[in-house]
């Protein structure tokens, strides 16, 4: 149900004529190299955890067209409000890799973000972050700036009162918001079928009164197209809109699923002719814009970036023990005070 | 300087922090034209506009959930929650994000915000309108929780809470919101936080309580008095993190302590501050320390609330208990 | 925006030809006699209030077409979900104006219904009978058993996450679910038109997937025959239907609420037009199935009922104190025993 | 008679109880094909079929609320919650309508529903997933609370918790759930709820906890034997409503308590126990009461986990204080 607006065939050729502004050029080249790291990073931290060297980390492979083409086209200005699998979204805002290594590595300071200040760290509880994201693009309204949020979440998500409630209130209050819907087809196990009976995702826009569109969201181009006009409208006083973008997990759930459990590898496999990154690179070769000389240049620059920042993850000394009393509070209060001290009295453990 | 009820030294409290600061707005169901169902945002709208003052759609995870991320943008919400019986769908949002903001982030991002919620029973309310459950937040790592017991203390600790750069459950004892009058300048004074009150000193009984339960627990220290029992009554203020050391050092002095709370006994706030007794105040104890707190029921619809409240008489009998062990 | 259903307009005179299955005859005069036995109950319950003998009341006057007409054609073994407003609803359910008192005067035994035992009590805090309702539906469905749960709650609630989590439910488990929102325009003071920028609540349905209707919910007639096809489709396997009844809350919120402070009395006087007691009497008198001496003698009858319900509340001695534990678990457990013990030995107060 | 773990011990009590009932059913995210996140409902579809054991729609409040209608007309939901750290949601109608559907109608209907949820930290897991938030099920009247800390408690606290009419929250201390190995009969025999186990008899000192955390305690416990100390070590189980009686017996005869919780410490169920002693054990009392738990902060992410778990070094070093106070 629904046809998803699509620029790029799976082959990568045009399905239509591209829009004014669509992405070209150094744009969408820049565009590929964010994806291609998304991929790069997401596979070394998969390894990672395989080896006892991270946490349970939940991969984004087959999503870095929606993922990077939903913060291409945001400002520095704007606040990312992500769930947990928007790694090429990080990326691209500016939180580096080492950061988010550290966060799923289990220390908090990946999550103090030296670039994009304003963002939103990861998002745990599922839709939660639908109403941050609503609350922050309030406090934009409120004070009159041109800035927008962007709040993403999964299809899952999308049967949670959270999400229902953000999308009502950005409708009412006509808040600068775009809500980006990742439809992956699958919250871990359940299929996207389970969740819900409306014939899209998209379609839960009409209960509050925004525009809602269905986007390939293994298109670059389209997910930026959509993106670029969402947040035009948005900053332009104009309102809120829902995308969906239609995608498919590549991979588990996270480290700590098993799909094989409930997909057949079939249905994984037949996804990947769908795959972002081989379509995209197969058009910028049509466009002359990209060749095999230039891909192996890139995969070592790219690979070697992930590298340093993987050797700077494991040389980080981890915080010392009391660090988990010192940013709780804006001041330690004096009852936490004597806690502090027995902890700090502790001999180290492991 | 006016006199004035506990739920107007709020209102007064609301109105000087919208004008000292343009990033405080107050947020709720019905507190815009309403003025809110107890009038403590009357007016308010009206003199600060509907960009300060935001009715919005009825859902309290979704107040809890944007004053979050209006607060990681440094703005300072002032969240009402109608009825404390409603404040259960916001507490994710307050447990999981607005306790854990800062510490998440090193203290990049934080939740400056307030909840206020009318709290407590013995108005003979409809169902889920008598609450006590203050000791939930007070388990929350985080949070602060405040709780007012005069218009002076409603006005002085409201300030500090908006003022703080930490999320503050501001819960307000509606029984109490009409019941005295106080003088209160409204001169932008905060009172602090993360202390207890002393309301009245004496040397032979620590009596412990906070919020509307300080009317009953200060007359019971009247008639102990007319007895010749001197007793000490502290109002705890705030909960979490709460200041131990001061009970500590009464009940040193007193070696006798009765805890008075309407919530429910087991589990309530009470037991933390006997657990504390239990383990640093042992040795002061001259007699079992009691708690006068609500049974371990539902608050009774209102034929039979009255019965449910803990009652001066109460009070007494636990002071007597104490007071003749031996 | 959108356009309710409706067979009887403003004067009583039909607006169009009447469906098959319509409410008609005896069947419509028994709910005249219910919508008229509401109001004289909610006038009496006000005055009560007032003069100290009833607790805080929400009024339902001007909503008796909705609350009756919703009720009217459910089966006795179907489930009534309501919130608070919905007197007439229970009234035609088999609940007594004696318990209904003795609910609102502050007692709980007014929530053992002697009559509909599976009907749930009265939800005061917003659309969570929204979800008991489905939870409901989802029992009747699990067993096979022919029955509907019907859940009722205002245009506020629409807002809430539970309202949409239970359409959502309901669509995608096909679940013996009516959804009925009963609009009437307001949630204490907040207008309708602040909860959402949906173009009516009707729409909500869209997000759910399941059909969504708007209905005059002040025509007794439009209102009983959209509940009993929503009604026959659920019972037949058809899946849950969301019906949006407009009307118009006439009287304040509740005994303890003030609405001149936030709306005109011109509306609240303009709105009597659409009175659905006055419409329907039309309509009958029209009919030739309804007169003078047959209104007086019904309000004859009908008041005397609430005198004598009145007086059986007003008499019903209080439970004893420990009554508040009898309930609480099905045994009263051990840590209790002590507590309750000392209630017992406690000098009663008032 | 197999050995299985304290996960296996779950599903074989679901298994028995969706055999021994058809109005159970077991419901939650991922609970069907994918057999659970834990696995602890892996087999039961297949086994029982899609209208005994549901997948539904990822929101944890409709989780809940659907239990509450479920229930109300006699089916006997158990509920799954993935972690406790997303029950936050479900807190509204389990506090507001689960825990008071009996109450509210003198009887006529009630919610015989379970709500099972993993808890606790110590498996290096993202934010979220480690919560240790009993207190807050404790606090509410008519709800019941219970912890199993072993496969054979976990069989037939299960069994017990579904068939009891009113609803139970049934906490699983993930940590533990492959930890140990247990010959446990898949007898339908059910243990008895609201009473706590006297793991092992002692007489110098009581050393009371639930869940995980027994096992440091145990360990605690043997150490200190090879000390020549006897501990007695009770496992709580039922913490709503407790088996206070149990706890001041033992303190009576021992006349030194430690309370070891992995909670936070301030508000947790610890400080009920200790307030317990403080009223009603005090005269037992040789040393002040101990409670060794987790901090006042937000458990750490995995890289300082460890530094956060309450360890049997500290539940020795408790002990020691409390041995050695005179
Ligand atoms: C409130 C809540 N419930 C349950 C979980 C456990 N959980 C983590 S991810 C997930 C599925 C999410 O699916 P979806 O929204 O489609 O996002 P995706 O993982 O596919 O990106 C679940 C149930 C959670 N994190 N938060
Ligand atoms: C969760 C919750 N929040 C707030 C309230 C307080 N309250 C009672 S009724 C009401 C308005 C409800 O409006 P609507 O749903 O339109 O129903 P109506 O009262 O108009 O019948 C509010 C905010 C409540 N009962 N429950
Ligand atoms: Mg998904
Ligand atoms: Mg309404």
């Amino acid at each position: 149900e629904g046809s998803p607006v699509r620029f790029l065939g799976p082959g990568g050729s045009l399905t239509q004529a591209l829009p004014d502004q669509a992405l070209q050029g150094d744009e969408l080249l820049e565009g590929y190299r964010f994806m291609v790291l998304t991929r790069l990073y997401d596979t070394k931290a998969v390894n990672l955890q395989r080896t006892g060297q991270l946490g349970t980390f939940p991969s984004s492979l087959g999503q870095e067209a929606a993922t990077v083409g939903l913060a291409l086209p945001m400002r520095p200005e704007d606040v990312l409000c992500p769930s947990y699998r928007e790694h090429g979204a990080y990326l691209r805002r500016g939180v580096t890799l080492t950061e988010m290594l550290l966060y799923w590595g289990g220390d908090e300071r990946g999550s103090d973000f030296a670039g994009p200040r304003g963002d939103l760290p990861v998002a745990v509880p599922i839709a939660t972050q639908a109403l941050h994201a609503a609350g922050v693009a309030a406090a934009f309204k409120l004070r009159d700036e041109p800035r927008v949020a962007v709040g993403v979440c999964g299809d899952g998500a999308t049967s949670k009162g959270d999400f229902y409630e953000a999308i009502n209130l950005a409708g009412v209050w006509k808040l600068p918001l775009v809500m980006v819907v990742i439809n992956n087809q699958w919250a871990i196990s359940v299929p996207r079928t389970a969740q819900t009976a409306a014939p899209t995702l998209a379609h839960k826009a009409l209960a509050a009164g925004i525009p809602g569109e269905q986007v390939d969201g293994n298109d670059l181009i389209a997910v930026h197209h959509a993106m670029q006009s969402a947040l035009a409208t948005a900053r332009g006083g104009g309102g809120s809109t829902l995308l969906e973008l239609i995608t498919y997990r590549m991979g588990d759930h996270t480290t700590a699923d098993d799909a094989r459990r409930y997909r057949p590898d079939a249905e994984v496999s037949a996804h990947w002719k769908e795959d972002p990154i081989a379509r995209l690179r197969s058009h910028l070769t049509e466009q002359g814009l990209w060749d095999k000389a230039r891909e192996e240049a890139l995969l070592e620059e790219l690979n070697s970036r992930v590298e340093a920042a993987v050797e700077e993850y494991l040389a980080t000394p981890q915080q010392p023990p009391t660090a988990m009393f010192d940013h709780l509070y804006a001041e330690l209060p004096p009852a936490l005070q004597a806690q502090r001290d027995a902890l700090a009295g502790e001999v180290p453990r492991g | 300087m006016a006199e004035i009820t506990l739920v107007e030294a709020i209102n007064l409290a609301l109105a000087h922090e919208l004008a000292r600061d343009p990033e405080v707005v107050v947020l709720g169901e019905d507190v815009g034209v309403n003025g809110g169902v107890f009038r403590a945002t009357a007016g308010l709208q009206e003199r600060f506009g509907q960009r300060r003052v935001l009715d919005t759609p009825l859902a309290e995870n979704m107040i809890g959930g944007i004053s979050v991320g209006m607060a990681t943008q440094g703005m300072k919400p002032v969240a009402e929650i109608q009825f404390m019986g409603f404040i259960y769908p916001a507490l994710d949002h307050l447990l999981s994000h607005a306790a854990r903001m800062r510490n998440r982030t090193r203290g990049r991002l934080s939740c400056p915000m307030v909840l206020r919620a009318p709290y407590g029973g013995g108005i003979h309310a409809p169902e889920h309108h008598s609450e006590s459950t203050e000791a939930l937040f007070a388990h929350i790592p985080g949070l602060r929780v405040v709780i007012p017991s005069s218009p002076a203390r409603g006005y002085g600790l409201l300030l500090a809470a908006i003022r703080n750069p930490d999320p503050v459950i501001f819960l307000e004892p509606k029984r109490i919101y009409r019941m005295v009058k106080q003088e209160v300048a409204d001169d932008g004074e905060a009172l602090p936080l993360d202390v207890c009150f002393t309301l009245r000193e004496g040397s032979d009984i620590t009596l412990v309580s906070w919020g509307a339960m300080l009317h009953e627990t200060l007359e019971a220290a009247d008639r102990l008095a007319a007895q010749g029992v001197s007793a000490e009554v502290i109002d705890m203020a705030t909960l979490k993190p709460f200041d131990g050391a001061t009970v500590l050092e009464s009940v040193a002095k007193t070696g006798r302590c009765v805890i008075v709370q309407e919530a429910a006994r087991t589990g309530g706030f009470g037991s933390e501050i006997a657990a504390l007794l239990a383990e640093q105040g042992l040795m002061s104890l001259f007699a079992p320390v009691q708690r006068v707190a609500g049974y371990d029921t539902v608050m009774p619809l209102p034929r039979l609330e009255a019965h449910y409240m803990p009652s001066v008489d109460r009070i007494l009998a636990a002071a007597k208990n104490a007071l003749e062990y031996a």
